[in-house]
């Protein structure tokens, strides 16, 4: 049980190291939406500081996003999509290796860029930590949601924008208790509430998302 | 009856532009529904037949 | 007579036939009726003046929104667990009614925020998760409207309601939680309606008026859907035949 | 008769709304092999995929071991392999590593050393580090035939094994179809090129109305 996801795993972040053009682009990304914000809004300290964990999120999440469309593409270009199904592993598993494997490409570094961009929108220390943390939870929500959304558009033309339209209805609160935990500890009312509620989102993430990504996989194979 | 006149009824209280929009695009939504459903039967119906006659050659 | 015979599609295109003018016209009559209450019984509220009449449709049309997203995300799971093509069919036929309804809920409260609250669009718990709702709605028509096998866009359209009906409560706590500008539910189900019985009477009568509306359109919908789909029966070549 | 290993029953497919056939019924046992013809679009590719189960049939049902496969999905696939179209091989993965991954599906522990016997016999010793990329399509199908013989299933499905192969490859895909059925293992092929295989248990499958000139089956 456990070989086939690690299988998964390793197979995925060997291509993953082998195309590092793909992930560079992603970070990347990330970077020049944030930056593009005080551009936008103006660089007064204050202002960005208030807009900051919102910028950061929705930057976060599109630069997630991005990446999502090609989670089952390229398997299904080549045909080893069909062997991965056709392995006597039941697909949760497939679709949480992916999940998984796509959130430790596209989502820590994520968290490791966003304290510098959290300089950059005047966050506090303690802000940015927080940032962090809620990202730490949001990033894995996105992949789970974007295994779905994979599945479902599979083959589609136009796949990447029809997964993104389906996927971020179901991001919203996600996205709402992420930014929200950060606005709560620079208001100085806490991040707890905040930060549980987006624990209790992922763990209900973690439980629907993979089984209905398996059954949207094999309704797509058809 | 709640209007002194017809004039009282469409003004609303001054809210009538408020009131009649609303209403009025309700309105507006459910009757382009049904036209194009209408349509749209019509439309089917004549592509259903087409079909039948192209595999019926 | 049991349920399955209705179930084929054949014998549900005929019997969807005879209903269609009860269920529109009994949506006409409670129409009338309830726009008669909402404009010459309902007395003038002391506060909002004449604009809390918009009420009549908002309300009705937000129930009914989120109301038809759940009964699609049910024939969609019936759908899923009985491999039923009725099923998917209705789920289908639901959504443009849906997100029709949607939009009204949408356009009625941005106007009748802007005499209440002086702006035509508030970002209020309600207001906002009817927009989301409307999201979700617009993401399943682009779906099946993307794939082209019928077979796959039923059962991916399904998927897609099912994980976006568990959502929706959460989608609504957490805007609720994110921002509680709205005075709170008008009516909701467990407490006492906080206005006069006659207007609550009045957006019931208008409630079931676009519930009948709702059936009778899905139903004209799902009959153009079972032609489609059934083509190459010979029911359906006869039917084409008699008419042509 | 005990069960067929194989069995299908009054089998129906439609692609959309156009019917591919209907009332199908074969049955398969270990030794023999099934060569799956028709014209193309006749629905050749989409029976094997019902037979593997990634898609569902209109009508009747694929039994293995007397069992539908519906039912006993997990047990039914470890004991089948499907090489389709696309040869399931990443290009910027080297042979061995695709071996490695291909273990990985079945669930069984990496066997470096019989993977790299594998891909030596089947004539692939040269390119063992280098990215499926750079190589041939021939080349390529070979690395998914070495996947295929590692995965020491009974069943093989086996979409137009033979298109793209030179002759040597050919003469080596026909070797190993031989070597599987006489060690008791099953084969459903499609094919438009001629097969060589004497003393093997044919059974000949149309699909479709469209029936193909003389195939030279000795």
């Amino acid at each position: 049980m456990y070989r086939f996801l690690l299988a998964v795993l390793r197979r995925d972040l060997t291509l993953a190291a082998r195309r590092r053009g793909d992930w560079l682009i992603a970070q990347f990304f990330f970077v020049m939406v944030a930056s593009l914000f005080p551009l936008g809004v103006g660089p007064e300290p204050a202002m960005l500081a208030r807009i900051g964990p919102g910028v950061l999120w929705v930057a976060a999440t599109l630069a997630s996003l991005l990446s999502l469309s090609r989670l089952f593409a390229d398997d299904h270009r080549d045909g080893s999509l069909e062997h991965m199904v056709l392995s006597p592993e039941p697909t949760v598993l497939l679709v949480l290796g992916k999940s998984l494997a796509h959130w430790l490409i596209y989502g820590i570094p994520l968290l490791l860029i966003a304290p510098v961009l959290g300089l950059q929108f005047n966050l506090s220390w303690e802000a940015i930590l927080v940032l962090d943390l809620s990202l730490l939870l949001g990033t894995p929500i996105l992949s789970l949601l974007g295994g779905v959304g994979a599945a479902l558009t599979l083959g589609l033309r136009g796949g990447g924008v029809l997964l993104t339209l389906l996927i971020l209805p179901l991001y919203v609160p996600a996205l709402i208790f992420g930014a929200g935990a950060v606005d709560g500890v620079m208001a100085g009312t806490g991040a707890e509430a905040h930060l549980s509620l987006l624990g209790a989102f992922f763990v209900l993430s973690l439980m629907i998302a993979p089984w209905i990504a398996a059954a949207a996989l094999r309704v797509s194979l058809e | 009856m709640e209007w002194a006149s017809w004039s009282d009824f469409w003004h609303m209280g001054g809210y009538g532009f408020y009131v009649w929009g609303s209403f009025g695009v309700t309105a507006a939504c459910v009757l382009v529904e049904v036209v194009l459903l209408k349509r749209a039967a019509g439309e089917t119906r004549r592509r259903l037949k087409r079909m039948q006659q192209w595999e019926e050659q | 007579m049991n349920l399955y015979t209705y179930a084929s599609p054949a014998n549900f295109y005929t019997l969807a036939g005879r209903l269609i003018p009860w269920f529109a016209w009994g949506a006409g009559i409670l129409t009338l009726w309830g726009l008669y209450i909402a404009f010459f019984l309902a007395p003038t509220d002391f506060q909002q003046s004449e604009a809390y009449r918009i009420i009549f449709i908002h309300v009705p049309a937000a129930w009914m929104s989120m109301f038809i997203y759940l009964v699609m995300a049910f024939w969609g799971a019936i759908g899923l667990a009985f491999n039923t093509r009725l099923s998917f069919m209705m789920a289908r036929a639901l959504a443009p009614t849906g997100a029709m309804f949607t939009f009204v809920a949408l356009w009625t409260g941005a106007w009748w925020g802007k005499p209440m609250w002086g702006a035509w669009w508030v970002w209020d718990a309600r207001l906002t998760s009817e927009l989301i709702l409307l999201f979700l709605y617009v993401g399943i028509i682009a779906l099946w409207a993307a794939i082209d096998d019928i077979k796959r866009g039923d059962r991916a359209g399904s998927l897609l309601t099912l994980i976006g009906s568990i959502n929706v409560p959460i989608i609504y706590f957490s805007v609720k939680w994110w921002n509680t500008l709205h005075q709170g539910a008008s009516v909701s189900v467990t407490k006492a309606p906080s206005m006069a019985a006659i207007m609550l009477q009045g957006m019931l009568i208008l409630s079931i008026a676009a519930w009948l509306y709702t059936i009778a359109v899905v139903l004209v919908r799902v009959r153009r859907i079972i032609l489609e789909r059934e083509r190459q029966t010979e029911w359906v070549k006869a039917l084409l035949e008699k008419e042509s | 008769m005990p069960d067929a290993l194989l069995s299908v029953h009054d089998l129906a497919c439609a692609r959309g709304d156009r019917l591919l056939f209907k009332g199908m019924n074969f049955a398969l046992n270990s030794g023999e092999l099934l060569l799956v013809q028709g014209g193309n679009g006749q629905g050749k590719t989409s029976l094997l995929r019902l037979l593997t189960g990634l898609s569902s049939p209109e009508e009747g049902e694929v039994r293995w071991r007397g069992e539908p496969i519906r039912g006993q999905r997990e047990a039914y696939h470890a004991e089948m392999v499907y090489l389709g179209h696309a040869n399931g091989v990443k290009d910027d993965l080297n042979p061995v590593e695709n071996l490695r991954f291909a273990d990985g599906l079945q669930g069984r522990a990496f066997d470096e050393a019989r993977a790299i016997v594998t891909l030596e016999r089947l004539g692939l010793s040269r390119c063992l580090d280098l990215p499926c990329r750079v190589l041939s399509f021939g080349q390529r199908r070979r690395v998914a035939l070495s996947a295929l013989l590692l995965a020491g299933a009974i069943l093989w499905i086996l979409d137009e094994p033979l298109t793209g192969l030179d002759i040597h490859a050919v003469a080596l895909m026909e070797g190993l179809i031989r070597d599987h059925l006489s060690a008791g293992g099953m084969v459903v092929a499609t094919t438009h090129q001629a097969l060589n295989l004497e003393g093997v248990i044919v059974q000949r499958l149309l699909v479709g109305n469209v029936a193909i000139p003389e195939l030279a089956v000795d």
